[in-house]
């Protein structure tokens, strides 16, 4: 059995804010332009994947979010089991989108960490790295947008009020954790 | 030759030069670089004597920083070939480095520490204004028409001959024009019809309050990447990269100057609380190999010295020099063959982008 | 010892909270509200500074950021020092220590004032005439010069304080919270507007707020006491972000500014500990709305620089607001009305006025008749000729001026005094208008230049805009707030203003003298030295463009860029020349408006967070088992592992010889990973690598390398056919972003109709590389189920696989020569499985290896590493890999390239192999080659690429790149070091195991 | 710093996207059937333009995707801005 290590040792609490990786989450990134590639989404998933910018759809099971006008990234609203990287999704979608030469399916589930912030003083705390304008974002449930934090690319998904998810690449997160907790302590 | 004017569209010096960081040094890696810039700094050597005028060359040393195994190893390619062409070049280590220029945080815990680094002692800094000033002078005493405030408008030819200048000011009639219009060089071979292999950048320069002296020689790094040397005023001279645009605005964006002082502070954290007194723009002309273009065109009697990147002043005396003799003979100086327009055809450039301290 | 000059309390300051404070080494007190000069004034100090150039004692001359004398240096010697800071910018704490810059033993009693003795010797641009004989001079000479050069002193420890970003997107920006800024900010929000107004000032209000005078009303009160309510109303407006002590540094284009917001400068330094200095605010913003108001003139004349020289609304501001006295008998020489204002105010707190000296010959205005109602001589159609006093002022000649203004006439009247305000009428601030690339125009009637074309949303209103008085601003103001937000009404439509002000003013450039110019020392740029006289002297010398006069003679270039001097300078130019103002240009103001500290512009991108460092999931296994780090890129890779005390050469032999004998691991996780979907996969591969990729068999792995399009190669790395349609390329570390970059821009622009998809795994996948002859043994522990048979898992080729109850990839592939596997597996579960290598490797003698042992080992094999063996200039050909050229393929990246008439030449730098005759000498890496040392100028033929000291060979081996090296095989070349030449064969770069038989071992 | 209308994400800060240079400077589609000089033409030499430039722009840090930029080199003005293939507006 093989062990499981989270990128992200902790999760830091501060007055208002609470910054955690959320493991293991599936996630893909699913990339396509066909017509039928759209409706082999829908009928295979149960989502509805977004066509408008900066926006999200969700399902039950699985959160969409569009990232350009042919990439989408899916990922579970549950996490999975930490023994196993088995990927029913990716596996239903391999079968019905990339065998049918429809779109491209990767498994991204280690490509990016998924950090939730709770909190009022999230955007408080990307106001000090990032240049995205957050006003509008920010009262906006559903809203995404690819945009970078202290130079690092990072995927920000607004899935409720005060409830933030992030996405970063495995091997910066340490880093831009490390730079949001030191910002948030002076918060 | 006789009857010379120059034409300027703005004041003399009022380019370029007058926004430039003033480094002057030879180190260069290829033989015709290095040929190009130490003919430059041997001028430079005895500049304020011939012109009479105190271009107040300071030889204070140029070093340049390793940070990485790769910056090494081509440091130290760069220093053996320097002095096999006869260039004054010292590899130091972390230790030797330090003691040449103590302020410099070269502790191993930093980012990206402080591997090694190269001094060239005979290098150094000048007085931009100066220089142009002291040319100026000398040319107008040798009777060279200096025409301010006079702006190119197009390039009469008569067939693949040039044949003379449509100015604000009027018609100058000539069969030999050199162009040096730095950024705008591209603007006029637009004129005659030419492309140059060329693209136009904001290139940004800082200065910091007046203090007392603190850092006695010019140290340039490439992998942290920023330049930092001490005017006679006391002022912290501070330059680093172009933006990626091309652009004729004299204005570049704010992330460029930032990341800049963000280097600046990772290797002299001192500076933290020096304050930036004022920052400018210029407009730098990049050649896809980093070097520069001396050079007849196929147009006769149309030259053009251009290209220089961010690193034209170190050359002015030499690049003026060879550009002059090119005119003057319709034939490259032995020393500027290599820097014709036509390696961009036959693909025997000279790519100097490893050893500039600037990543174009 | 001092005098108490505190004569009025004032709600601006609080009595109870008294401040102590040190000034070059002495206790003084002040109060919470003071500035460090309001303070010192209050204590009957004037003398702070001496000059940059002579040396002059300088008193305090303003009371705000174009302070151009009284910088002082604060905390000598401690972490916190910090050089020029402006003693009427600063507010003074609890423990402030300040002292005097630029003179030496002591302010009072300054050697470099000899200066001031030399100075007819000392002209502008005296540098440049002197100083260069004899030739080799000029060093010891510079060493003098750069002595006394520079004002403060830098810190020399690192900063102790923290500084941070904010970036802030509103609909308003207003620049400025004196009155029209309030207006504006008021009208802006209540309108629904997302509105941030900045001030540089502790407090709100500018100098109305302080303004308390019969003279000036607004709706019938007097006009401070009306802003304070408007004040009271807008900090309780929601949209409305209000900060204060906040400088507005720089307005870029596309109204993109940058601010200082200054948090704890003003806090005994206890109180400061972790919290943020400044901030560095980066403001986008819709509008901006420039309310900066207007700077006073000073006025140029002999000696106008004596400590007790000050601008009268100075004078005015350290009396309304702080309740100092800057002087107990105060002369004004003004040529505008403001002077009244400021005598009325003295007046009112029972402050002598002595006398007016003003310029205008007739003056209508209702200030004249109270102050002359007060016994103030007013000296009409006069000016000051000289003043006396050499550490403060102590007396002022006045003469009559001519009726055309140009000399003066009669005889002189000398009065005595103990302070000189001074007013030349009022400059607007157009400062970070024309750094927006605002277009100015010039205002003949008083001389001032205004704003008048645009370069973005943005407007100027108030002072900064040419409404230079009350009533111009309540008029006008409303009117075009309403024009520029496209609103109908605002509140301030219909306020009623009075004001006793005249707008007459006399503008004369340099007063006249009656001594001659070279006589005198009229200063118009105080801090750097530059005269009335120099300016005139450029002129003479040929100097026309505003520029070379401002670089000849440093006017403008201080630490206050100019502001009180640069339209003198302008001004004389032009009556000098004879020409109209403006003509000469009008001098760039460049950023920032007032000196920004570098740790704010960098903000928190410090130390640890100067750059990102990325780490790899077994990071920390690398950290326990003491691995030495090395950069590449933004990576840190495992460079060796040093075993008791081993230094890095005795490290990586251990390590090579062990991966060749026993099995070696490597972390191998930063090579970036595309992958690579689509139905044209293929045909993408064939047009960015150099060779074929449409016959590769699912399962199986392929070399590919990659050009630019000028021929030069580029990247290089091992792609895997996953699929029909499906590929996972490897590219080396450093190469990841800008490969992935590269194929994008293709496949978006040149090639849109290729199916093709790319996404990066980099981050998805690590790789763990074990290889040696024990290789197979540790893979088939770690994974059992795997048939590890060379016919069902031969070199270069991947199986699908799985550890316990984890899928993950296995590559057969070797960088090092050696029979090995790469595992690809998902990152969360690979430090896991790494361990598991060296679990069961331990019984293997499993040695992990860092990138410098790699190295090494590929040498020994004769494998490049992009970067390092090629720089920009080798093609494929040049590393004598024409065997990866495809022949057949019609096209590929930068394929054409490679038949340029320069780029077929024979005699290319091609890469070759290199042996030392004695084996045990290592060749240097960057070492040049020739063939003939004795020949001069020497012709080096090539470099060393890579060298090391083979333990399995047991000699050293390098590569290097030779001038026609292809062809020669076994001929002996010198590398000339600097103490000695060291004598090498060319040989084949392949150096071991040429025939690939460890590979299948 | 500019303000990018990303044609797909919307405005956005100069920050986020990276210049490609001169647009509609096409791949020859036959670069062996090319001269010397030809080539070089598409390799290096450039326009460089003071005034209305066409140019190429990469979202980098948003949706990677590339488009078209009419700007005026001279005072940095963004007049226009189009997708990839798309036809560039009239001048």
């Amino acid at each position: 059995m093989l062990n499981y290590n989270q990128s992200l040792p902790e999760k830091k609490l501060f007055q208002d804010l609470q910054i955690s990786e959320i493991t293991p989450i599936m996630k893909l990134i699913i990339r396509g332009k066909k017509r039928e590639f759209f409706s082999a989404i829908g009928k295979s998933l149960n989502i509805l994947l977004p066509v408008e910018s900066n926006t999200s759809t969700q399902s039950q099971k699985l959160s969409a979010l569009w990232l350009s006008p042919d990439e989408w990234m899916i990922f579970s609203n549950e996490t999975s089991d930490k023994n196993s990287n088995y990927n029913e999704t990716e596996e239903l979608l391999i079968k019905n989108i990339s065998s049918l030469n429809l779109g491209a399916v990767t498994d991204v589930t280690d490509q990016f960490v998924m950090i939730n912030l709770k909190g009022d003083k999230a955007y408080k705390l990307f106001k000090t790295g990032s240049p995205f304008n957050f006003n509008a974002f920010q009262n906006k449930k559903g809203a995404v947008t690819q945009t970078i934090i202290a130079k690092v690319d990072v995927i920000i998904h607004n899935q409720d009020k005060n409830d933030v998810n992030l996405f970063v690449r495995r091997s910066f997160s340490e880093h831009l954790f490390s730079w949001m907790t030191d910002a948030a302590s002076r918060l | 030759m006789k009857n010379i004017a120059v034409v300027e569209k703005g004041w003399i010096g009022g380019g370029n030069t007058g926004r430039n960081t003033t480094i002057i040094r030879s180190n260069y890696l290829w033989d015709a670089s290095a040929g190009l810039y130490n003919h430059a700094l041997k001028i430079w050597e005895g500049l304020s004597q011939e012109l009479n005028y105190n271009v107040m060359f300071s030889q204070r040393g140029v070093m340049n920083l390793a940070h990485n195994l790769q910056d090494v190893r081509d440091l130290k390619r760069r220093t053996h070939a320097n002095r096999l062409n006869g260039i004054d070049a010292e590899y130091l280590n972390t230790e030797e480095v330090k003691k040449f220029c103590p302020i410099i945080n070269t502790s191993p815990d930093i980012r990206y520490p402080v591997l090694g680094g190269t001094l060239q002692r005979r290098a150094g800094t000048a007085r931009h204004d100066a220089v142009a000033w002291g040319y100026a002078r000398g040319a107008d005493e040798m009777g060279v028409d200096i025409i301010q405030n006079c702006e190119v408008k197009a390039i009469k030819r008569n067939g693949d001959s040039v044949k003379g200048l449509e100015t604000t000011k009027g018609f100058i009639k000539t069969n030999k024009i050199g162009v040096v219009a730095a950024g705008h060089s591209s603007v006029i071979a637009n004129m005659a019809g030419l492309k140059l292999p060329l693209e136009s950048k904001p290139l940004q320069a800082l200065v910091s309050e007046p203090v007392k002296p603190i850092i006695d020689t010019v140290v340039m790094s490439n992998a942290v990447h920023a330049y930092v040397s001490q005017s006679d005023k006391g002022e912290l001279v501070i330059g680093a990269g172009t933006d990626d645009y091309i652009s004729y605005s004299q204005k570049g964006s704010h992330d460029i100057v930032e990341g800049t002082l963000n280097a600046i502070l990772e290797l002299y954290p001192i500076f933290s609380r020096m304050r930036m007194l004022r920052q400018w723009g210029g407009i730098v002309d990049i050649c896809p190999d980093a070097s520069p273009i001396i050079s007849k065109t196929s147009i006769k009697g149309l030259y053009f010295n251009c290209g220089w990147g961010t690193g034209g002043f170190k050359a002015t005396p030499g690049s003026g020099d060879l550009f002059a003799h090119t005119i003057a003979n319709d034939e490259p100086h032995e020393l500027n063959a290599a820097f014709n327009i036509n390696r961009f055809v036959s693909g025997d450039l000279v790519d100097e982008h490893g050893a500039a301290a600037v990543a174009h | 010892m001092s005098k108490n000059l505190r004569v009025k309390s004032s709600k601006f300051i609080d009595e109870t909270y008294r401040v102590s404070f040190k000034f070059n080494g002495s206790r003084y007190y002040g109060y919470k509200g003071d500035t460090l000069a309001s303070a010192l004034l209050a204590n009957d100090i004037h003398l702070v500074g001496r000059s940059f150039k002579y040396h002059r004692p300088r008193g305090i001359m303003t009371s705000g950021s174009e302070e151009p004398n009284v910088i002082v240096q604060l905390h000598n010697n401690s972490d916190r020092t910090e050089p020029n800071v402006r003693a009427t910018e600063i507010e003074i704490y609890e423990g402030l220590e300040a002292s005097s810059q630029n003179c030496w033993p002591s302010v009072n009693f300054d050697i470099g004032g000899i200066n001031n003795l030399l100075s007819p010797l000392l002209p502008a641009g005296f540098y440049y005439k002197t100083f260069m004989w004899p030739a080799s001079f000029w060093e010891k000479y510079e060493y003098f010069i750069r002595k006394s050069a520079g004002l403060g002193k830098s810190p020399t420890t690192p900063d102790p304080d923290i500084y941070e970003h904010e970036y802030i997107h509103c609909d308003v920006l207003i620049v400025g919270a004196g009155i029209s800024g309030i207006i504006a900010a008021k009208t802006a929000a209540k309108n629904g507007l997302k509105t941030l107004l900045v001030d540089e000032k502790p407090n709100l209000g500018g100098s109305t707020i302080y303004q308390n005078s019969e003279h000036f009303k607004i709706n019938n009160q007097n006009s401070g006491s009306w802003l304070e309510k408007e004040i009271n109303e807008i900090k309780k407006i929601d949209n409305l972000d209000i900060r204060i002590r906040t400088s507005v540094a720089a307005f870029h284009g596309y109204n993109f500014l940058l601010a200082r917001e200054n948090l704890t400068d003003h806090l005994p330094i206890e109180q400061r500990k972790n919290k943020t200095r400044q901030k560095l605010l980066k403001i986008r913003a819709k509008k901006v709305i420039t309310a900066t108001g207007s700077l006073e003139r000073p006025l140029i004349f002999d000696n106008n620089d004596r400590p007790g020289i000050l601008l009268s609304s100075a004078i005015k501001r350290y009396a309304d607001l702080f309740g100092v006295a800057c002087g107990e008998k105060n002369i004004f020489l003004t040529n505008n009305d403001s002077a009244y204002e400021t005598a009325i105010s003295l007046i009112q707190k029972g402050i002598k006025v002595e006398a007016i000296v003003d310029n205008r010959e007739e003056i209508e205005s209702k200030l004249l008749y109270e102050v002359e109602k007060n016994n103030v001589k007013v000296f009409k159609g006069f000016t000051i000729v000289n003043t006396n006093g050499y550490k403060k002022i102590n007396k002022v000649s006045l003469m009559k001026l001519s009726k055309d203004g140009q000399k003066v006439i009669g005889s002189k009247i000398n009065l005595s005094c103990d302070c000189l305000g001074v007013s030349g009428g009022w400059t607007p601030a157009v400062h970070l208008f024309t750094q927006s690339g605002g277009k100015l125009k010039f205002r003949e009637e008083d001389q001032v230049f205004i704003p008048n074309k645009y370069s973005s949303e943005q407007i100027s209103i108030g002072a900064c805009n040419g409404d230079l008085t009350l009533e111009d601003i309540i008029e006008n103001t409303p009117k075009y707030l309403k024009e520029f937000l496209n609103i109908k009404k605002t509140d301030y439509d219909n306020v009623e203003v009075f004001s006793s002000e005249n707008k007459s003013k006399r503008n004369i450039w340099l007063l006249p003298s009656d001594k001659i110019l070279g006589k005198t020392k009229s200063f118009v740029d105080y801090q750097n030295d530059a005269t009335a006289k120099d300016i005139k002297l450029a002129l003479r010398e040929g100097f026309r463009s505003i520029e070379h006069v401002k670089r000849y003679t440093t006017t403008g270039m201080g630490t206050d860029q100019g502001k009180l001097g640069n339209m003198h300078a302008l001004g004389i130019i032009s009556e000098t020349a004879g020409t109209k103002m403006g003509e000469h240009g009008t001098t760039t103001f460049r950023p920032p408006y007032t000196p920004l500290t570098f740790g704010t512009i960098v903000g928190r991108n410090v130390g640890e967070y100067f750059d990102i460092f990325r780490k790899t999931p077994m990071h920390e296994w690398h950290l326990k088992n003491k691995a030495e780090f090395e950069n590449v890129g933004q990576w840190k890779r495992a460079w060796y592992y040093p075993k008791n005390n081993e230094n890095m050469f005795e490290a990586v032999q251990r390590e090579s010889k062990a991966a060749r004998e026993n099995a070696g691991i490597l972390d191998a996780s930063t090579l970036g990973k595309i992958d690579i979907q689509g139905t044209d996969a293929s045909e993408f591969l064939n047009r960015v690598y150099t060779n074929a990729w449409s016959k590769l068999a699912v399962g199986k792995c392929r070399y590919g390398l990659m050009l630019n399009e000028d021929g030069m190669v580029y990247d290089d790395g091992v792609t895997t056919r996953l699929g029909e349609n499906h590929y996972i390329m490897t590219t080396t570390t450093g190469g990841a972003a800008n490969v992935l970059g590269k194929l994008e821009d293709y496949l978006q622009t040149e090639w849109p109709e290729l199916d093709v998809y790319l996404t990066s795994v980099t981050d998805h996948f690590a790789t763990i590389s074990v290889c040696g002859p024990n290789s197979k043994k540790i893979i088939s522990n770690v994974i059992p189920d795997l048939d590890l048979s060379d016919e069902n898992f031969p070199h270069m080729s991947f199986k699908n696989t799985k550890i316990g109850k984890v899928n993950c990839r296995v590559m057969r592939i070797s960088f090092t020569g050696e029979h090995s596997y790469e595992i690809n597996i998902q990152a969360n579960y690979a430090n896991s499985v790494w361990e598991k290598c060296m679990e069961v490797g331990k019984d293997f003698n499993i040695t992990p290896y860092g990138t410098e042992t790699m190295h090494l080992l590929r040498a020994e094999k004769g494998f490049i590493i992009v970067g390092q063996d090629t720089d920009a200039t080798m093609t494929p050909i040049d590393l004598q890999m024409d065997w990866i050229v495809s022949k057949k393929k019609y096209d590929f990246i930068g394929k054409r390239s490679l038949y340029r008439s320069d780029t077929i030449k024979d005699d290319r730098k091609q890469l070759v192999g290199l042996l030392t005759d004695n084996p045990n000498e290592i060749l240097e890496e960057g070492a040049q080659i020739v063939a003939d040392v004795n020949k001069s100028p020497i012709e080096m033929l090539g470099h060393v690429t890579s060298s090391y000291y083979s333990p399995n060979l047991k000699k050293s081996i390098a590569l290097g790149v030779v001038r026609g090296g292809k062809n020669m095989m076994g001929k002996k070349l010198i590398i000339p070091m600097e103490n000695k030449t060291i004598n090498v064969t060319v040989a084949d770069p392949v150096f071991l195991d040429k025939e690939n038989k460890r590979l299948n071992a | 710093m500019f303000i990018i209308n990303c044609p797909f994400c919307g405005e956005r800060e100069q920050s986020e996207f990276k210049a490609g240079g001169e647009a509609h400077i096409e791949r020859p589609k036959q670069p062996t059937e090319l001269s010397d000089d030809e080539w070089a033409e598409y390799l290096f030499m450039r326009k460089n333009i003071k005034g209305i430039q066409f140019e190429r722009w990469n979202h980098i840090h948003g949706c990677r995707k590339w488009f078209n930029m009419v700007r005026d080199t001279s005072n940095d003005e963004i007049k226009a801005i189009y997708k990839m293939g798309e036809k560039p507006p009239v001048k």
